[in-house]
């Protein structure tokens, strides 16, 4: 591996954007006037000399082979002229300046097994992590409960009947690589049991005081174990979050027994009408059932159906609750209120109701 | 070529539905990669027994780069030998994920041959991703990326990967030139993004508007968000016809807007800007009608991040209004300031905004010489709590008194 | 009788101006009290040198009692003999602050001999201050007294002497009977008031609807805020009159609705009050055609207090809604179990706002064996640190498997 | 004084408040059906029976004494058969039952010096506490600021022409006793220069432990001074709170050179609308200038006079600024933003301005 390290070329950073942007782009450059959505997936952008841009929407699972890849060239390809681009929510969109190419393409995205839409009032792709495919954390996996959940709300997906956007996120441990915090709902892995210590390994691998420093509880103690210098949790003090483990690879948290998902509501992330708000927690804990967690869809399904049966236009899932206010949120969806959802971390006191404006 | 062939009964579930399959596309490129092979055995077992089999991490790179690459080894070498190594690499994305479908032939070309043949796109930080490959590959996987011009993006406690909505490419709202200025801060940024000194991870993401379709407020250290500091553009006839075709302008704009700055008379719309808290909701009701002011620029705001360990944190407002005009020098003035005292005094794995709650906002801002404005704070302080500090001795009577008659 | 007047005229300059003023009171009293008088004098170098000339406490009190009594001593007895002791007397006042002209006059005869003659009407608390006398009258003061069923009230810690508004005696809007659930607590909790053993003080407020007119919410540890829980009941031609009279319904009610759960058509008012948030603001503003539902009852909030040392504290939902029936038996039990869990393991000058808040009100709940309920929080947890109670080992499968089953 | 303890009367608790009703309290106690206000300071309640009861309310200064007291008694002798009661905000009220004696009481009432007023949208009596009168707290006096403030703002105590309420609190120390932390204009005693320790003093007066612990910012620790235990304290790290000095009488704060006064806005108490709601810092300091403290007058009235120039009707203090935001607040006050404003205490970070929802 002997490189001459002279002649290596470094930070020379992303190939610039502008060699990918279509013409009809690269004319219209901050210079488009409106859109429409047309139907479900399809929008239109009009420049103000008048320049139309279609683009097309498609769901994509966001682990794709090179394979899939190549297959959107080729539709990209064949009705773009080779122009394409992935959305913030690991969707593909085809850039088209022809509108009568559109619905063949929607064709054949389709029999790809890539359902159009994700535009509008609809349900976008879920936002995820790695879970059981490549990440050491996690509670749970990622792309297989979002594939279940987004088989049973994808006619949500293709349609645009919601009050709203409703937007979905996963993250398979409390790291949370994601938008977790602020979904309207949002799965979350998490672990249930403290972590067990491997001493013999903890020795090696890891400083006692990073790992004593990293716990948010202070529920880490060092100790001497079998005459050796090693740390002990106090399984009360400990709520899971599996910092320690970040910081040390012998104090692992999963645990199949213990781990699973819990469900939370009422983030987002826009400056909509509402600012920004942090998701909720809805369900504390549902064990994983692979490989379909039906549960977790059950759950899923029934907020989203909640929301979109009782939501004003334009209402997000969390400005609804705050305008119904949350004990008849948590009746409504059925979901018992329990000692888990009160807040008992640093600013606890501050989600306390300290006013009288009750509903009976 | 794959070696062996696992029954994936569990798997198999996952491909019925309408939504695509991942595990169509894991079984489509275990077709070519034993990687990939391996990896459906090792999580079909993963699927059964309802755990991960990936080890902790593991430090692993290409030369002269500190991050981009992240170790992963599998616990079941023997069983899964596809997998012992599994390292993923995150390539730094071109703004706004515009591609051709030219450039991404060559990436595949590159990925399938040197790796597992299966990728995210993208990552949820904005990178591609090439999922899974072993160490040895590493350094000639960035070989053939340097030839087609894709570098390797962020990961440890360096600058991750900026990235932006398509902006000005795309959409009628961008109040500035998001891909412009993201890529701009990528180049200028290179080393802090490839070589980690920071006590942890700076993330920057750009939005256009305040609709944040990067979530930028929620999910980076520097958040820059387009909004504008005039009048909002107001064609009246598009209005009326907004409202003949069936909006309800009071029920579905008016009694949404934040700033309560609207008027409806049947017949006009009359917005009071001084009011308006540029939340965007009437411009996305009526896109046709309403549009962002002229005079365009961004809020700049500081400390998003999830929740290990004090707590998640949006970002808050660092700079109310600034014109984005390339090379942004008084935003990098100001990003050089930061890193230098969050360099000097931040805890390690202690991000920017747990630093600025730990030191307070009033004593960061003084070290990193800006000047504290009201748009900072969703209000006042509410406790007592007030270092005063400075008072005086029982000598400097006079002084007061000189001070009292100035 | 007096035995130094003194110059004041920094005093003098706050007998100017159309509000009634506290030196005239204290000049009045000193025409009869050396007390009152040398309180003049050394006021008046405060506000020359600009600092009480008060010594820190005393211990003093009424035999038997431990509270009731702020003791009080000049830093300058020889300048000022007459305040070298001037400590107060807290008089438990009646409910709701109504008194005859025959039962002032008799405090008044008592108070005008063995003190300064100056009082507080009242303190901040509610008690009937009475405002500076010696040890040793302290004792006579509280036999007189007894002789007209005054009793004292609280100082330290222990239960405050509790206070409520004018409630069923003079307002339409009680859900509840104020003065007399204030009499009742007060009698009850007799020995609690007067022998400090808690951790730190205790008070109850009682308002007897959501406008809060004793601050409850703000200023006692225990709130009990009427409310009701059916329909608010509507004069609809009242409503009508209201609106013909120049107010406009929608603007100042509807408008200004935080349920936002109010409809006009211009003749009849519409209420949904299944979003009612209880707040009065429309029976406020038009009390001729609006009043609280008929279904009354209080709402107990726990845990207010003034900024020491955790910060300050409004009050926080511990029972949405109960009955309020003498003798309120199931609200004493649960003061009596919150009693037993604060004074056990509350800190020193611990209230216990700030004890829920460090034992964390889910546990705080289970000791004192309520059930949560949502009605409690503002909103459910933020962060993912839950405090899962139990984990299934590995010899647990079978159980789970049986949890499963079942 | 020897007393025979079982013969002594204790724990009786305060007469019952029956007896000081007048009768038609008694016979209308909580069957009243409405109110209505006839002029400033006078209402007057219609009961379901069509009883009628006039309340005369007149200012008064708190500190009275016993011959104000009986002056009192005497107009509630001649107008209401000795009927009279006190409000929480320190009031007294007249309980009239002929409404044509209303006049001539108010007459009486003026002549005494106290005016007439303070229901309804008017400025009612300042909630205040102690100050150099009797507390060895106090950062500055209480009933001379409260006495340069009334007289400046007494005519809106006795005209109704405010927007709704306003309600003003005054304390001396930052022990807040009264409604300072929920008013709309809070004036509060601060001390400004860490406690001066006697030495000597401590080591026989104070627990050096629970001195310690007092400090809620860790500024105290334990030391040696000329060989005796004592504590010093981290200036830098001292907030002025005075919880030591509480614990312990030799670290008194008092100080002439750098006690004042902080002005304080937005807050509120009742539920009516807006949840209740702390007060915000608005002036960090103003120095105590006795014995009218003019600078403190003028910022209060000039708050007062900008909020009734701007609110909307029935718009506290705290629920105009939200209206309006508070950049916008502090451009119309005339108020520096400074550092001071910032929160920097345990939930600091959850006051800042976590979204754009700006105005320009
Ligand atoms: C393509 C994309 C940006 C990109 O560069 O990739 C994008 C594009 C547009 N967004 Fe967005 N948004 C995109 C992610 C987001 C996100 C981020 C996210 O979801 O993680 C948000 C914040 C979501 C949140 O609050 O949690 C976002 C919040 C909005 C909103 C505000 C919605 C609201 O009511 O809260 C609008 C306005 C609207 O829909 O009327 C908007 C509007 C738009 C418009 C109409 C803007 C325009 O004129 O072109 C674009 C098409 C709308 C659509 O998809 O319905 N976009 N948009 C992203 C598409 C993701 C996807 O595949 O679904
Ligand atoms: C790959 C990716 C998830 C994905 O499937 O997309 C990812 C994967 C990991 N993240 Fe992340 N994070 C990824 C985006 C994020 C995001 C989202 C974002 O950037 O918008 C967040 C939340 C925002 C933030 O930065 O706070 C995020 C918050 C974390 C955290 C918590 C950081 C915190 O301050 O709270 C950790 C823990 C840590 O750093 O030790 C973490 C750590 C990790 C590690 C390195 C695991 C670890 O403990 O060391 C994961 C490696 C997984 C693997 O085996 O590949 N990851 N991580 C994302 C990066 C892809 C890319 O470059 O495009
Ligand atoms: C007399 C009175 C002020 C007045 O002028 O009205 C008063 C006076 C004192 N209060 Fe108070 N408090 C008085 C009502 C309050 C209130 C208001 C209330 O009860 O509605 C509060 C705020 C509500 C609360 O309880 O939190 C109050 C919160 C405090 C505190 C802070 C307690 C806390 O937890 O934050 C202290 C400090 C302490 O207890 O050590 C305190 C301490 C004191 C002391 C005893 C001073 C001390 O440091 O020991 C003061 C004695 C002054 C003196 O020389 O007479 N006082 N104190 C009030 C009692 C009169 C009465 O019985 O009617
Ligand atoms: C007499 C008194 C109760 C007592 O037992 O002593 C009382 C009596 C009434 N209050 Fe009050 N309130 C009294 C202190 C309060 C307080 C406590 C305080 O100020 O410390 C509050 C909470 C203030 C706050 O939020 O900071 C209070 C908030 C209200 C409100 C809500 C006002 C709002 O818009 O926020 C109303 C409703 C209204 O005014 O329409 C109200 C209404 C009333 C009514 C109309 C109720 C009735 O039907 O009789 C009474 C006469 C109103 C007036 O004064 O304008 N009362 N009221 C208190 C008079 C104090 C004084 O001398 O000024
Ligand atoms: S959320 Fe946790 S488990 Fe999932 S990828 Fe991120 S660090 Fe790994
Ligand atoms: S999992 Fe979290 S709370 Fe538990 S010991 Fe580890 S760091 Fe502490
Ligand atoms: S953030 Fe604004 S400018 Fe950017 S894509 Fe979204 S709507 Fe358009
Ligand atoms: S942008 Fe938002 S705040 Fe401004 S006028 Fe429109 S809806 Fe109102
Ligand atoms: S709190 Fe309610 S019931 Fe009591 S006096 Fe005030 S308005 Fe009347
Ligand atoms: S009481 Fe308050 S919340 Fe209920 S209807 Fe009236 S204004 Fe609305
Ligand atoms: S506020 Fe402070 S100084 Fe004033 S009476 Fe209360 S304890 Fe004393
Ligand atoms: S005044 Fe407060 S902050 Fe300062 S030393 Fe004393 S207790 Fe600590």
């Amino acid at each position: 591996m002997a490189v001459d390290m002279s002649k290596r070329r470094t930070d020379y950073g992303p190939p610039h954007y502008e060699q990918f942007l279509p013409p009809i782009i690269k004319d219209n450059y901050g210079k488009w006037k409106y859109h429409e959505v047309l139907k479900p997936g399809v929008m239109v952008h009009v420049a103000e000399g008048g320049d139309k841009l279609f683009t097309v929407r498609a769901g994509s699972p966001r682990l794709i082979s090179v394979d899939k890849i190549r297959l959107y060239c080729d539709l990209a390809d064949k009705y773009c002229d080779g122009y394409l681009r992935f959305t913030s929510r690991n969707n593909v969109e085809f850039l088209l300046t022809d509108s009568s190419k559109i619905d063949a393409l929607i064709d054949d995205l389709q029999k790809l097994g890539h359902p159009v839409g994700g535009i509008g009032n609809s349900i976008s792709n879920i936002v995820h992590t790695q879970g059981w495919v490549h990440c050491h954390s996690s509670a749970t996996d990622a792309s297989g409960i979002v594939k279940s959940v987004m088989d049973e709300l994808c006619g949500y997906f293709t349609s645009m009947t919601l009050p709203g956007k409703l937007r979905i996120a996963l993250a398979c441990c409390l790291n949370m690589c994601g938008a977790v915090h602020c979904s309207d709902i949002a799965i979350l892995g998490i672990h249930r049991r403290p972590p067990k210590i491997s001493h013999d390994r903890l020795r090696k691998e890891c400083e006692i005081p990073s790992v004593v420093a990293s716990c948010p509880t202070a529920a880490i103690r060092p100790t001497t174990v079998d005459g050796n210098p090693s740390v002990e949790v106090l399984e009360e003090n400990c709520m899971f979050c599996a910092n320690c483990y970040t910081v040390c690879p012998s104090m692992p948290l999963n645990d199949p027994l213990n781990d699973g998902v819990s469900i939370w509501v009422g983030g987002k992330v826009s400056n909509a009408r509402h600012e920004p708000m942090f998701s909720k927690l809805a369900v504390p804990f549902i064990p994983n059932n692979p490989p379909r967690w039906p549960e977790v869809v059950d759950t899923v399904k029934n907020l989203v159906e909640l929301w979109a049966a009782n939501a004003r236009k334009y209402e997000r899932m969390g400005e609804w609750i705050e305008r119904i206010g949350w004990p008849k949120f948590f009746k409504m969806a059925g979901i018992e209120f329990e000692k888990q959802h009160i807040d008992d971390f640093k600013h606890a006191g501050l989600t306390f109701k300290r006013s009288v404006h009750l509903t009976y | 070529m794959a070696e062996a062939t696992y029954k994936t009964p569990k798997l198999d579930e996952l491909e019925k539905g309408p939504w695509p399959s991942f595990v169509t596309e894991i079984k489509m490129a275990a077709k070519k990669s034993p990687m990939a092979n391996d990896l459906l055995g090792q999580l079909e077992k993963s699927y059964t027994e309802k755990i991960g089999f990936w080890k902790h991490g593991g430090i692993v790179g290409v030369m002269g780069y500190g991050g981009g690459v992240i170790g992963r080894y599998s616990q079941l070498p023997k069983e899964f030998p596809g997998v012992s190594h599994f390292h993923t690499m995150r390539i730094n994305q071109p703004a706004g994920w515009f591609y051709t479908s030219a450039a991404l032939r060559k990436l595949c070309d590159i990925w399938e041959p040197r790796g597992s043949g299966l990728t995210n796109m993208h990552g949820s930080t904005g990178d591609i991703v090439f999922l899974g490959t072993t160490t040895d590959q590493l350094e000639p996987v960035f070989e053939e990326l340097a030839k087609v011009d894709f570098d390797i993006g962020g990961s440890g406690s360096d600058v991750r990967t900026p990235s932006c909505c398509c902006g000005m490419a795309r959409c009628e709202w961008a109040c500035y030139d998001t891909m412009g200025a993201c890529y701009d801060f990528t180049q200028t940024f290179q080393d802090e993004l490839h070589r980690p000194a920071f006590p942890y991870k700076f993330k920057f993401k750009f939005s256009g508007c305040p609709n944040d379709c990067v979530a930028s407020i929620a999910r980076s250290d520097m958040s820059i968000i387009g909004t504008w500091r005039d009048e909002i553009q107001v064609d009246h006839d598009e209005v009326k016809k907004y409202a003949d075709g069936g909006l309800d302008i009071v029920d579905d704009v008016i009694v949404n807007c934040p700033g309560k700055c609207m008027k409806w008379d049947g017949n006009k719309l009359d917005i009071d800007n001084s009011s308006c808290r540029h939340c965007m909701h009437c411009i996305n009701a009526m896109p046709k009608a309403l549009a962002p002011g002229k005079d365009r620029g961004a809020c700049i705001l500081l400390g998003a991040k999830a929740p290990i360990v004090e707590g998640a944190l949006l970002s808050s407002v660092l700079i109310p209004f600034i014109k984005m005009e390339p090379p942004y020098q008084e935003i990098k003035d100001i990003v050089e300031r930061i890193w230098d005292i969050w360099g000097e005094e931040g805890k390690a794995r202690e991000r920017i905004g747990e630093f600025i709650q730990r030191v307070g906002l009033g004593n960061f801002l003084e070290a990193i010489e800006l000047e504290p404005v009201a748009e900072m704070v969703a209000h006042p302080r509410e406790n007592p709590y007030v270092f005063y500090e400075d008072y005086y001795e029982e000598g400097d009577e006079d002084e007061e008194e000189e001070e009292e008659n100035e």
